[in-house]
């Protein structure tokens, strides 16, 4: 592979990955070449993307782990977005977390976050407060989280007489698939199936 | 003439009179009604065989066709042809038939262009919005589009699932095809050796993802039976020491069945 | 501001709106700069992407927002991340129910099934939890049946800016009416023709 397409590739798959990034192990990986091919070719993009006066992003390198992230001069830029009221990032927030809720309740917190893959508190705190969630329990077990649920005023505010009015999903949309619990009792038995023999 | 009828094949009894009429090489401007009735029921036939959940639905098309067969047959005389009173009467019964046929064979022409599409932009991908909800103070953040709806929510949650599409692998999938057991055990021994023997428990934990943490784990539970490491503790709580026992050639280790 | 600085903040904020997604205008109003000044940079943008061998990614007009995405050929190098990157596409049914839709929008389920000849109510249920189609209204009469349309994300799901980008439906072959009886007509005489021999 030359280094263009090795560049092109990895800045594909830094911007797709997003804000959990992506080590040089885990590239050379997905790609089959060589960890210290794929560590001259971040380098080498991270070079470009300082350098170039066209870019507002550049290669950030964290324990390890590689990320896009924008320029901090692009700061005040991204501040406008935050506070712009016709930009929908915000509202996206709580909706997900809102439709989450929605449709799971009763749920917790941390359930919420591994469906959504990013921190959720703010958007949570935000919906009690504006009254359309609330707590309706505490889960099993020892932390005895919250389990959040909606409120009447959720019903009020999407003009629904019950939950039962919400258009219904199909069973796969949102069903549990902890692929890591699989993933440890497949190894598990696989380890201590060879002691049985 | 024999034939096979998958279940899935067709989405409906129009699509199977179209599937035939193409098959047959039928104008479908002059369907010769006996073949294709005959033709369809053949077909039903086999698909009830089946238990086709919409069989009620090819029944009801059975029984049209028919219908459209034997009105077909009514001999028309030659006077009441040319008779203007009876004009609005001789209108050919297929034509309605014909109308819908037509009519449906255009938007599944339309999705054949859809499914293209489809597959286009299944080529690209994009990326989730960043996480700006610490740049914003509380009160901000719930404030939702007035034209927000519950058709809006379902939207997020199918970009949440998109999402997490994307998101499992990295954690799960590259440690699983990657990482095995074995090749642990080898990465857990090579790291006492460096450490001159003995490692506390938890360096052996360098990596944070929970499949690596895993993995290294039962490897070193299965050094532990095959007696290549042992683990110490001087008391309750203390640190979890890990001591390699004996130097295994690694002809022994690469013997491991995985 | 240099049209370089504009570029770059173009960038960052594209980097950031994700699939969201932002429109011409709305980056007009939070850069302060003309509409035709932010599109001649998006365009700009756009063909250093397309022309550049080391990037990975473009500029593509989505739902009438820009987004930032991979290039197609990067397609087979990103599915590697991706657990089942087949599992999700639509059946021909809803293939189907969704073409109705789109090109006779609104439209109740009962004129969908008329049209298919079969009942409908199935996909008509995926559609609208994959976010493709929702309610927009209802018909008039006793009923008052729902009404469906497609959504934003159906024009995302499709790659399509607009609906007027959608692919003109297959031509009627059968414009004119009298010509339609004509023609029956003479079908109708030739097929009895044949029967009496």
């Amino acid at each position: 592979m030359n280094s263009e397409l090795l560049m092109s590739k990895i800045e594909a798959l830094l911007f797709v990955i997003g804000d959990e990034g992506i080590t040089a192990k885990q590239l050379s990986q997905l790609l089959e070449v060589e960890t210290m091919e794929i560590e001259a070719a971040l380098s080498e993009l991270k070079t470009n993307y300082e350098q170039s006066e066209v870019s507002g992003v550049t290669l950030k390198n964290l324990a390890g782990t590689y990320q896009l992230t924008t320029k901090p001069e692009m700061a005040d830029t991204i501040k406008k977005l935050v506070e712009n009221p016709t930009s929908n990032v915000l509202s996206t927030a709580s909706l997900e977390v809102l439709a989450i809720i929605a449709y799971k309740q009763p749920i917790t917190r941390v359930e919420i976050e591994d469906l959504r893959g990013v921190k959720s508190d703010r958007p949570i705190q935000t919906l009690v407060s504006r009254a359309l969630i609330q707590e309706v329990g505490r889960a099993e077990g020892t932390g005895r989280a919250i389990l959040y649920g909606t409120t009447k005023e959720f019903l009020n505010y999407f003009g629904l007489n019950s939950l039962k009015d919400l258009p219904p999903l199909p069973d796969e949309v949102l069903k549990d698939n902890d692929q890591d619990t699989d993933l440890f009792m497949t190894k598990f038995q696989e380890t201590f199936a060879g002691e049985e023999q | 003439m024999s034939y096979e009828v998958k279940l899935d094949a067709f989405s409906g009894p129009l699509d199977l009179l179209l599937h035939l009429i193409h098959r047959l090489e039928i104008d479908i401007y002059d369907i010769p009604m006996a073949e294709l009735t005959s033709q369809y029921i053949d077909h039903i036939h086999a698909m009830k065989e089946l238990e086709l959940n919409e069989a009620s639905e090819y029944l009801v098309m059975a029984a049209t066709l028919l219908a459209i067969k034997s009105r077909m047959l009514l001999p028309i005389h030659e006077g009441e042809l040319e008779d203007a009173e009876f004009e609005v009467e001789t209108e050919d019964p297929r034509e309605e038939l014909v109308i819908k046929l037509i009519e449906y064979k255009k938007y599944k022409e339309a999705a054949i262009e859809l499914k293209e599409l489809e597959s286009d932009r299944s080529l690209v991908y994009t990326r989730p919005p960043s996480d700006l909800t610490s740049m914003v103070p509380d009160q901000q953040l719930a404030l939702f589009d007035a034209k927000v709806n519950v058709y809006d929510m379902i939207g997020a949650l199918q970009k949440i699932l998109r999402r997490k599409n994307l998101r499992k692998p990295l954690s799960t999938r590259i440690a699983r095809q990657e990482i095995s057991v074995k090749e642990q055990m080898f990465a857990v021994v090579d790291s006492l050796k460096v450490q001159g023997g003995k490692s506390s428990f938890s360096d052996l934990f360098p990596y944070e993802d929970k499949t690596t943490i895993i993995v290294t784990f039962l490897s070193i539970l299965e050094l532990m039976k095959r007696q290549v490491v042992s683990v110490e503790q001087q008391k309750n709580f203390d640190e979890l020491f890990v001591i390699l026992d004996k130097e295994v050639p690694d002809n022994e280790l690469r013997t491991i069945d995985e």
